[in-house]
Protein backbone atom coordinates (compact mmCIF):
# COMPACT_ATOMS: atom_id res chain seq x y z
CA UNK A 1 0.00 0.00 0.00
CA UNK A 2 0.98 3.54 -0.51
CA UNK A 3 -0.26 6.59 -0.29
CA UNK A 4 1.20 10.05 -1.43
CA UNK A 5 0.30 13.80 -1.37
CA UNK A 6 2.10 15.74 -4.29
CA UNK A 7 3.01 19.11 -4.20
CA UNK A 8 3.73 19.00 -7.76
CA UNK A 9 2.29 17.73 -10.98
CA UNK A 10 2.21 14.21 -11.71
CA UNK A 11 1.96 11.71 -14.38
CA UNK A 12 -0.68 8.87 -13.05
CA UNK A 13 0.23 6.46 -15.51
CA UNK A 14 3.88 6.62 -14.45
CA UNK A 15 3.51 6.48 -10.89
CA UNK A 16 1.18 3.32 -11.39
CA UNK A 17 3.90 1.82 -13.57
CA UNK A 18 6.38 2.42 -11.26
CA UNK A 19 4.57 1.32 -8.01
CA UNK A 20 3.14 -1.75 -10.11
CA UNK A 21 7.09 -2.97 -11.17
CA UNK A 22 8.65 -2.29 -7.70
CA UNK A 23 6.39 -4.65 -6.22
CA UNK A 24 7.85 -8.04 -7.42
CA UNK A 25 5.33 -9.81 -4.82
CA UNK A 26 2.39 -9.51 -7.63
CA UNK A 27 4.20 -10.21 -10.24
CA UNK A 28 2.08 -13.30 -11.56
CA UNK A 29 -0.85 -12.73 -8.58
CA UNK A 30 -3.05 -9.69 -10.02
CA UNK A 31 -5.73 -10.36 -13.25
CA UNK A 32 -7.45 -7.54 -12.55
CA UNK A 33 -6.28 -3.64 -12.38
CA UNK A 34 -8.80 -0.91 -11.70
CA UNK A 35 -7.38 2.78 -12.16
CA UNK A 36 -9.32 5.64 -11.45
CA UNK A 37 -7.91 9.74 -11.98
CA UNK A 38 -9.59 12.74 -11.24
CA UNK A 39 -8.13 15.56 -13.73
CA UNK A 40 -9.01 19.06 -13.77
CA UNK A 41 -11.27 20.43 -15.88
CA UNK A 42 -11.67 23.90 -17.32
CA UNK A 43 -15.35 24.62 -16.62
CA UNK A 44 -17.37 23.87 -13.37
CA UNK A 45 -21.01 24.82 -12.47
CA UNK A 46 -21.45 26.77 -15.65
CA UNK A 47 -18.18 29.06 -15.62
CA UNK A 48 -14.61 28.58 -17.19
CA UNK A 49 -11.97 27.74 -14.46
CA UNK A 50 -8.30 28.63 -15.10
CA UNK A 51 -6.71 27.47 -12.16
CA UNK A 52 -7.16 25.60 -8.83
CA UNK A 53 -5.71 25.61 -5.21
CA UNK A 54 -6.06 22.66 -3.18
CA UNK A 55 -5.79 22.48 0.17
CA UNK A 56 -5.28 20.23 2.71
CA UNK A 57 -4.96 18.94 6.38
CA UNK A 58 -0.83 17.86 6.79
CA UNK A 59 -1.01 14.95 8.93
CA UNK A 60 -4.60 14.29 8.72
CA UNK A 61 -5.07 13.44 4.84
CA UNK A 62 -2.80 11.18 4.87
CA UNK A 63 -4.25 8.94 8.43
CA UNK A 64 -7.68 9.57 6.46
CA UNK A 65 -6.66 8.10 3.04
CA UNK A 66 -4.91 5.19 5.30
CA UNK A 67 -7.71 4.55 7.39
CA UNK A 68 -9.70 4.37 3.48
CA UNK A 69 -7.39 2.21 2.17
CA UNK A 70 -8.11 -0.22 5.45
CA UNK A 71 -11.24 -0.15 5.20
CA UNK A 72 -11.09 -0.98 1.26
CA UNK A 73 -9.21 -4.39 1.94
CA UNK A 74 -10.92 -5.41 5.15
CA UNK A 75 -13.96 -5.66 2.57
CA UNK A 76 -12.32 -7.03 -0.73
CA UNK A 77 -9.51 -9.59 -1.04
CA UNK A 78 -6.86 -6.94 -2.36
CA UNK A 79 -3.12 -7.50 -3.66
CA UNK A 80 -2.25 -3.93 -3.21
CA UNK A 81 -3.39 0.24 -3.58
CA UNK A 82 -1.89 3.22 -4.57
CA UNK A 83 -3.20 6.49 -4.19
CA UNK A 84 -1.49 10.08 -5.40
CA UNK A 85 -3.86 13.26 -4.56
CA UNK A 86 -1.93 16.39 -5.46
CA UNK A 87 -2.07 19.64 -3.44
CA UNK A 88 -1.26 23.40 -4.51
CA UNK A 89 -1.76 25.14 -7.09
CA UNK A 90 -2.94 23.10 -9.84
CA UNK A 91 -4.24 23.90 -14.00
CA UNK A 92 -6.56 22.74 -15.98
CA UNK A 93 -5.73 19.16 -17.82
CA UNK A 94 -3.42 18.42 -14.91
CA UNK A 95 -4.40 15.16 -12.79
CA UNK A 96 -5.89 15.93 -9.48
CA UNK A 97 -6.02 11.81 -7.71
CA UNK A 98 -5.39 8.37 -8.98
CA UNK A 99 -6.23 5.37 -6.78
CA UNK A 100 -4.93 2.11 -8.30
CA UNK A 101 -6.35 -1.44 -6.95
CA UNK A 102 -4.47 -4.99 -7.98
CA UNK A 103 -6.53 -7.79 -7.00
CA UNK A 104 -6.55 -11.35 -8.34
CA UNK A 105 -10.51 -11.37 -9.66
CA UNK A 106 -12.33 -7.87 -11.76
CA UNK A 107 -15.04 -7.38 -9.71
CA UNK A 108 -13.19 -7.00 -6.18
CA UNK A 109 -10.99 -4.21 -7.82
CA UNK A 110 -13.89 -2.39 -9.59
CA UNK A 111 -15.50 -2.27 -6.13
CA UNK A 112 -12.74 -1.39 -3.78
CA UNK A 113 -11.27 1.36 -6.34
CA UNK A 114 -15.17 3.10 -6.39
CA UNK A 115 -15.22 2.70 -2.57
CA UNK A 116 -12.06 4.48 -2.33
CA UNK A 117 -12.93 7.05 -4.28
CA UNK A 118 -16.21 7.91 -2.66
CA UNK A 119 -14.66 7.80 0.36
CA UNK A 120 -12.15 9.87 -0.29
CA UNK A 121 -14.55 12.46 -1.95
CA UNK A 122 -16.22 12.67 1.37
CA UNK A 123 -14.01 12.04 4.12
CA UNK A 124 -10.11 12.84 2.92
CA UNK A 125 -9.59 16.85 4.40
CA UNK A 126 -9.20 18.58 0.89
CA UNK A 127 -10.18 21.84 0.00
CA UNK A 128 -10.56 23.23 -3.73
CA UNK A 129 -10.61 26.58 -4.54
CA UNK A 130 -11.40 27.78 -8.20
CA UNK A 131 -10.11 30.70 -9.73
CA UNK A 132 -12.83 31.07 -12.94
CA UNK A 133 -11.55 33.33 -15.93
CA UNK A 134 -13.73 36.31 -14.54
CA UNK A 135 -10.78 36.46 -12.27
CA UNK A 136 -13.26 35.59 -9.27
CA UNK A 137 -12.11 33.23 -6.57
CA UNK A 138 -14.66 30.46 -5.09
CA UNK A 139 -14.74 27.98 -2.77
CA UNK A 140 -16.42 24.34 -3.90
CA UNK A 141 -19.14 24.11 -1.34
CA UNK A 142 -19.69 19.81 -1.56
CA UNK A 143 -18.73 17.12 -3.81
CA UNK A 144 -21.42 15.43 -5.41
CA UNK A 145 -22.50 12.01 -4.71
CA UNK A 146 -20.40 9.70 -7.30
CA UNK A 147 -23.08 6.48 -6.76
CA UNK A 148 -26.10 8.74 -8.20
CA UNK B 1 -5.53 22.82 29.66
CA UNK B 2 -3.35 23.54 26.31
CA UNK B 3 -5.53 23.04 22.91
CA UNK B 4 -4.57 24.11 19.78
CA UNK B 5 -7.20 24.86 17.38
CA UNK B 6 -7.07 25.13 13.68
CA UNK B 7 -8.99 26.32 10.93
CA UNK B 8 -8.49 25.16 7.56
CA UNK B 9 -10.33 26.23 4.13
CA UNK B 10 -13.21 29.00 3.50
CA UNK B 11 -13.64 28.74 7.50
CA UNK B 12 -9.87 29.56 7.84
CA UNK B 13 -10.62 32.66 5.35
CA UNK B 14 -13.54 34.04 6.99
CA UNK B 15 -12.02 33.68 10.59
CA UNK B 16 -8.99 35.34 9.11
CA UNK B 17 -6.45 33.30 10.75
CA UNK B 18 -5.19 29.29 10.85
CA UNK B 19 -4.74 28.64 14.05
CA UNK B 20 -5.53 29.58 18.23
CA UNK B 21 -3.47 28.29 20.95
CA UNK B 22 -5.97 28.20 24.20
CA UNK B 23 -5.36 28.08 27.90
CA UNK B 24 -8.27 26.79 29.80
CA UNK B 25 -9.49 25.23 32.99
CA UNK B 26 -11.63 22.38 33.61
CA UNK B 27 -12.80 19.78 30.47
CA UNK B 28 -14.53 21.20 27.67
CA UNK B 29 -16.45 19.95 24.67
CA UNK B 30 -15.22 20.54 21.19
CA UNK B 31 -18.44 22.46 20.95
CA UNK B 32 -17.01 25.18 24.09
CA UNK B 33 -13.45 24.83 22.60
CA UNK B 34 -15.11 26.71 19.55
CA UNK B 35 -17.32 29.12 21.68
CA UNK B 36 -13.88 30.01 23.57
CA UNK B 37 -12.03 30.84 20.61
CA UNK B 38 -14.66 32.17 18.79
CA UNK B 39 -17.21 33.91 21.28
CA UNK B 40 -18.59 36.25 18.74
CA UNK B 41 -19.38 34.02 15.61
CA UNK B 42 -21.45 30.22 15.88
CA UNK B 43 -20.14 27.65 14.13
CA UNK B 44 -21.44 27.22 10.80
CA UNK B 45 -23.83 24.62 10.55
CA UNK B 46 -22.01 21.86 7.70
CA UNK B 47 -18.77 22.30 9.60
CA UNK B 48 -16.73 19.09 10.46
CA UNK B 49 -14.49 18.68 13.12
CA UNK B 50 -11.46 16.69 14.43
CA UNK B 51 -9.53 16.18 17.30
CA UNK B 52 -5.65 14.69 17.07
CA UNK B 53 -6.45 13.80 13.22
CA UNK B 54 -9.83 11.93 13.62
CA UNK B 55 -13.83 12.94 12.87
CA UNK B 56 -15.30 13.49 16.10
CA UNK B 57 -18.85 14.79 17.26
CA UNK B 58 -18.89 18.47 18.62
CA UNK B 59 -20.44 16.74 22.04
CA UNK B 60 -16.90 14.84 22.56
CA UNK B 61 -14.27 15.99 25.30
CA UNK B 62 -11.05 17.16 24.47
CA UNK B 63 -7.80 16.51 26.94
CA UNK B 64 -4.64 18.35 27.63
CA UNK B 65 -2.47 18.97 24.54
CA UNK B 66 -5.23 18.28 21.79
CA UNK B 67 -5.06 19.27 18.34
CA UNK B 68 -8.89 20.32 17.70
CA UNK B 69 -9.64 21.54 14.24
CA UNK B 70 -12.89 22.94 12.03
CA UNK B 71 -13.42 22.75 8.43
CA UNK B 72 -15.56 22.93 6.04
CA UNK B 73 -17.20 20.03 3.94
CA UNK B 74 -14.15 18.13 2.08
CA UNK B 75 -14.10 18.91 -1.82
CA UNK B 76 -10.82 16.58 -2.69
CA UNK B 77 -10.79 14.17 -5.62
CA UNK C 1 -13.50 5.80 -29.65
CA UNK C 2 -11.04 3.20 -30.73
CA UNK C 3 -11.09 -0.71 -30.59
CA UNK C 4 -7.95 -2.39 -31.34
CA UNK C 5 -7.12 -6.15 -31.28
CA UNK C 6 -3.95 -6.37 -30.68
CA UNK C 7 -1.08 -9.72 -31.83
CA UNK C 8 1.78 -8.20 -29.71
CA UNK C 9 2.39 -7.46 -25.76
CA UNK C 10 1.36 -4.28 -25.37
CA UNK C 11 1.54 -1.69 -22.68
CA UNK C 12 -1.85 -0.43 -21.38
CA UNK C 13 -0.77 2.63 -20.13
CA UNK C 14 1.13 3.94 -22.77
CA UNK C 15 -1.89 3.17 -25.02
CA UNK C 16 -4.16 5.13 -22.66
CA UNK C 17 -1.67 8.01 -22.77
CA UNK C 18 -1.22 7.66 -26.13
CA UNK C 19 -4.62 8.27 -26.82
CA UNK C 20 -5.53 10.36 -24.34
CA UNK C 21 -3.04 12.93 -26.03
CA UNK C 22 -4.28 12.25 -29.51
CA UNK C 23 -8.04 13.49 -28.68
CA UNK C 24 -7.44 16.98 -28.72
CA UNK C 25 -10.88 17.51 -28.12
CA UNK C 26 -11.11 15.83 -24.89
CA UNK C 27 -8.55 18.02 -23.01
CA UNK C 28 -9.90 20.02 -20.26
CA UNK C 29 -13.14 18.14 -20.77
CA UNK C 30 -12.50 15.28 -19.05
CA UNK C 31 -12.75 15.19 -14.83
CA UNK C 32 -12.62 11.08 -14.77
CA UNK C 33 -10.79 8.49 -16.13
CA UNK C 34 -11.69 5.02 -15.34
CA UNK C 35 -9.54 2.52 -16.50
CA UNK C 36 -9.18 -1.59 -15.92
CA UNK C 37 -6.81 -3.37 -17.37
CA UNK C 38 -6.93 -7.67 -17.24
CA UNK C 39 -4.00 -9.17 -16.90
CA UNK C 40 -2.45 -12.93 -16.96
CA UNK C 41 -2.37 -14.68 -13.86
CA UNK C 42 0.39 -17.80 -13.33
CA UNK C 43 -2.34 -19.72 -11.38
CA UNK C 44 -5.69 -20.48 -12.16
CA UNK C 45 -8.49 -23.10 -10.25
CA UNK C 46 -5.46 -24.11 -8.09
CA UNK C 47 -3.01 -25.05 -11.22
CA UNK C 48 0.07 -23.18 -12.02
CA UNK C 49 -0.23 -21.63 -15.52
CA UNK C 50 2.58 -21.20 -17.82
CA UNK C 51 1.38 -19.88 -21.05
CA UNK C 52 -1.84 -18.87 -22.63
CA UNK C 53 -3.24 -19.39 -26.20
CA UNK C 54 -6.48 -16.43 -26.98
CA UNK C 55 -8.58 -17.14 -30.14
CA UNK C 56 -10.69 -14.53 -31.40
CA UNK C 57 -13.25 -14.49 -34.60
CA UNK C 58 -11.93 -12.04 -36.98
CA UNK C 59 -14.50 -9.43 -37.97
CA UNK C 60 -17.27 -10.83 -35.30
CA UNK C 61 -15.07 -9.69 -32.37
CA UNK C 62 -14.89 -6.07 -33.17
CA UNK C 63 -18.12 -5.74 -34.40
CA UNK C 64 -19.04 -7.03 -31.15
CA UNK C 65 -16.92 -4.70 -29.41
CA UNK C 66 -18.03 -1.31 -31.02
CA UNK C 67 -22.05 -2.44 -30.24
CA UNK C 68 -21.09 -2.88 -26.29
CA UNK C 69 -18.80 0.53 -26.47
CA UNK C 70 -21.84 1.96 -28.15
CA UNK C 71 -24.39 0.50 -25.76
CA UNK C 72 -22.18 1.94 -23.05
CA UNK C 73 -22.15 5.23 -24.73
CA UNK C 74 -26.16 5.13 -25.39
CA UNK C 75 -26.34 4.49 -21.66
CA UNK C 76 -23.91 7.04 -19.43
CA UNK C 77 -22.55 10.75 -21.10
CA UNK C 78 -19.13 9.22 -22.01
CA UNK C 79 -16.21 11.78 -23.85
CA UNK C 80 -14.39 8.80 -25.14
CA UNK C 81 -13.35 5.18 -24.89
CA UNK C 82 -10.22 2.88 -25.68
CA UNK C 83 -10.49 -0.96 -25.38
CA UNK C 84 -7.20 -3.23 -26.40
CA UNK C 85 -7.25 -6.65 -26.58
CA UNK C 86 -4.91 -9.32 -26.86
CA UNK C 87 -4.61 -12.05 -29.17
CA UNK C 88 -2.48 -14.71 -30.00
CA UNK C 89 0.02 -16.56 -27.74
CA UNK C 90 0.35 -14.53 -24.07
CA UNK C 91 2.79 -15.34 -21.23
CA UNK C 92 1.79 -14.90 -17.18
CA UNK C 93 2.21 -11.22 -16.30
CA UNK C 94 1.58 -9.82 -19.50
CA UNK C 95 -1.89 -7.61 -20.04
CA UNK C 96 -4.69 -9.46 -21.96
CA UNK C 97 -7.37 -6.24 -21.80
CA UNK C 98 -7.30 -2.49 -21.31
CA UNK C 99 -10.65 -0.92 -20.97
CA UNK C 100 -10.73 3.33 -20.27
CA UNK C 101 -13.58 5.56 -20.42
CA UNK C 102 -13.17 9.24 -19.90
CA UNK C 103 -16.24 10.88 -18.61
CA UNK C 104 -16.96 14.66 -17.20
CA UNK C 105 -18.13 13.18 -13.97
CA UNK C 106 -16.49 10.03 -12.25
CA UNK C 107 -19.86 8.27 -11.46
CA UNK C 108 -20.69 7.47 -15.15
CA UNK C 109 -16.85 6.48 -15.82
CA UNK C 110 -17.04 4.05 -12.97
CA UNK C 111 -20.50 2.74 -14.52
CA UNK C 112 -19.77 2.65 -18.34
CA UNK C 113 -15.93 1.32 -17.59
CA UNK C 114 -17.51 -1.94 -15.94
CA UNK C 115 -20.27 -1.97 -18.49
CA UNK C 116 -18.02 -2.66 -21.06
CA UNK C 117 -15.62 -5.13 -19.12
CA UNK C 118 -19.04 -7.43 -18.10
CA UNK C 119 -20.05 -7.03 -21.66
CA UNK C 120 -16.84 -8.08 -23.34
CA UNK C 121 -16.39 -10.65 -21.01
CA UNK C 122 -19.93 -12.59 -21.84
CA UNK C 123 -20.26 -11.10 -25.73
CA UNK C 124 -16.89 -10.37 -27.35
CA UNK C 125 -15.79 -13.76 -29.10
CA UNK C 126 -12.38 -14.66 -27.89
CA UNK C 127 -11.66 -18.02 -26.12
CA UNK C 128 -8.44 -18.81 -23.46
CA UNK C 129 -6.38 -22.02 -23.65
CA UNK C 130 -4.37 -21.77 -20.90
CA UNK C 131 -1.01 -24.28 -20.96
CA UNK C 132 -0.56 -25.69 -17.21
CA UNK C 133 2.93 -26.52 -16.28
CA UNK C 134 2.09 -30.21 -16.04
CA UNK C 135 2.25 -29.85 -19.79
CA UNK C 136 -1.76 -29.55 -19.69
CA UNK C 137 -3.69 -27.86 -22.26
CA UNK C 138 -7.26 -26.78 -21.21
CA UNK C 139 -10.10 -24.53 -22.74
CA UNK C 140 -11.18 -22.10 -20.19
CA UNK C 141 -15.10 -23.04 -20.31
CA UNK C 142 -16.93 -20.01 -18.71
CA UNK C 143 -16.07 -16.26 -17.22
CA UNK C 144 -16.83 -15.39 -13.80
CA UNK C 145 -19.37 -13.38 -12.71
CA UNK C 146 -17.98 -9.99 -12.09
CA UNK C 147 -20.52 -8.11 -10.67
CA UNK C 148 -21.03 -10.74 -7.47
CA UNK D 1 -27.84 -21.77 -51.08
CA UNK D 2 -24.17 -21.70 -49.78
CA UNK D 3 -23.42 -21.41 -46.47
CA UNK D 4 -20.44 -20.79 -45.33
CA UNK D 5 -20.02 -22.49 -41.63
CA UNK D 6 -17.33 -21.70 -39.25
CA UNK D 7 -16.26 -23.18 -35.95
CA UNK D 8 -14.17 -21.97 -32.81
CA UNK D 9 -11.86 -22.89 -30.43
CA UNK D 10 -12.77 -26.17 -28.18
CA UNK D 11 -15.52 -27.04 -30.91
CA UNK D 12 -13.36 -26.64 -33.67
CA UNK D 13 -10.45 -28.94 -32.31
CA UNK D 14 -12.98 -31.54 -30.49
CA UNK D 15 -14.97 -31.24 -34.70
CA UNK D 16 -11.17 -31.29 -36.32
CA UNK D 17 -12.04 -28.38 -38.75
CA UNK D 18 -12.34 -24.73 -38.75
CA UNK D 19 -15.24 -24.83 -41.55
CA UNK D 20 -17.60 -26.07 -44.02
CA UNK D 21 -18.98 -24.56 -46.87
CA UNK D 22 -22.42 -25.90 -47.56
CA UNK D 23 -24.70 -25.95 -50.81
CA UNK D 24 -28.34 -26.77 -49.62
CA UNK D 25 -31.70 -26.33 -51.46
CA UNK D 26 -34.46 -24.41 -49.34
CA UNK D 27 -34.46 -22.75 -46.44
CA UNK D 28 -32.80 -23.57 -43.10
CA UNK D 29 -32.64 -22.69 -39.83
CA UNK D 30 -29.02 -22.38 -37.68
CA UNK D 31 -30.03 -25.72 -36.10
CA UNK D 32 -30.79 -27.68 -39.45
CA UNK D 33 -27.60 -25.96 -40.49
CA UNK D 34 -25.36 -27.72 -37.67
CA UNK D 35 -27.25 -31.07 -38.71
CA UNK D 36 -26.71 -30.67 -42.36
CA UNK D 37 -22.89 -29.99 -41.59
CA UNK D 38 -22.63 -32.49 -38.72
CA UNK D 39 -25.19 -35.65 -39.04
CA UNK D 40 -23.68 -37.67 -36.36
CA UNK D 41 -23.15 -35.26 -33.51
CA UNK D 42 -25.24 -32.77 -31.51
CA UNK D 43 -24.83 -29.23 -31.11
CA UNK D 44 -23.38 -29.00 -27.46
CA UNK D 45 -25.82 -27.69 -25.09
CA UNK D 46 -23.97 -24.30 -23.93
CA UNK D 47 -22.57 -23.49 -28.06
CA UNK D 48 -23.39 -19.79 -29.18
CA UNK D 49 -24.77 -19.53 -32.43
CA UNK D 50 -23.64 -16.00 -34.65
CA UNK D 51 -25.30 -15.50 -38.46
CA UNK D 52 -23.04 -12.97 -40.40
CA UNK D 53 -21.18 -11.95 -36.65
CA UNK D 54 -24.13 -11.48 -35.25
CA UNK D 55 -25.66 -13.56 -32.28
CA UNK D 56 -28.98 -15.63 -33.29
CA UNK D 57 -30.95 -18.36 -32.03
CA UNK D 58 -31.02 -21.70 -33.20
CA UNK D 59 -33.93 -20.94 -34.89
CA UNK D 60 -33.29 -18.35 -36.75
CA UNK D 61 -33.75 -18.55 -40.62
CA UNK D 62 -30.70 -18.22 -42.67
CA UNK D 63 -30.10 -17.05 -46.17
CA UNK D 64 -27.95 -17.48 -49.32
CA UNK D 65 -24.48 -16.23 -48.48
CA UNK D 66 -24.67 -16.36 -45.12
CA UNK D 67 -21.29 -16.60 -42.68
CA UNK D 68 -22.94 -18.98 -39.90
CA UNK D 69 -20.59 -19.48 -36.67
CA UNK D 70 -20.32 -22.08 -33.67
CA UNK D 71 -18.72 -21.73 -31.25
CA UNK D 72 -18.15 -22.16 -27.09
CA UNK D 73 -19.27 -19.61 -24.19
CA UNK D 74 -16.82 -16.50 -24.36
CA UNK D 75 -14.21 -16.58 -22.30
CA UNK D 76 -11.70 -13.13 -23.32
CA UNK D 77 -11.43 -10.67 -21.51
Amino acid sequence: MNIKISLEAFDPMREVQIYQHSSKEMAGKFGATSIFIGTMRDFNEGNDVIGMTLEHYPGMTEKQLEKIVAEATSQWPVLDVLVVHRVGDILPNEPIVVVAVWTSHRGNAFDASRYIMEALKTKAPFWKKELLKSDVERWLVKNTDGYL
Amino acid sequence: MSIRVRYFASLKESLGRSEDNLEIDGLATVNEIWRYANPDKALPDNCLAAVNMAYVNLIDTVKDGDEVAFFPPVTGG
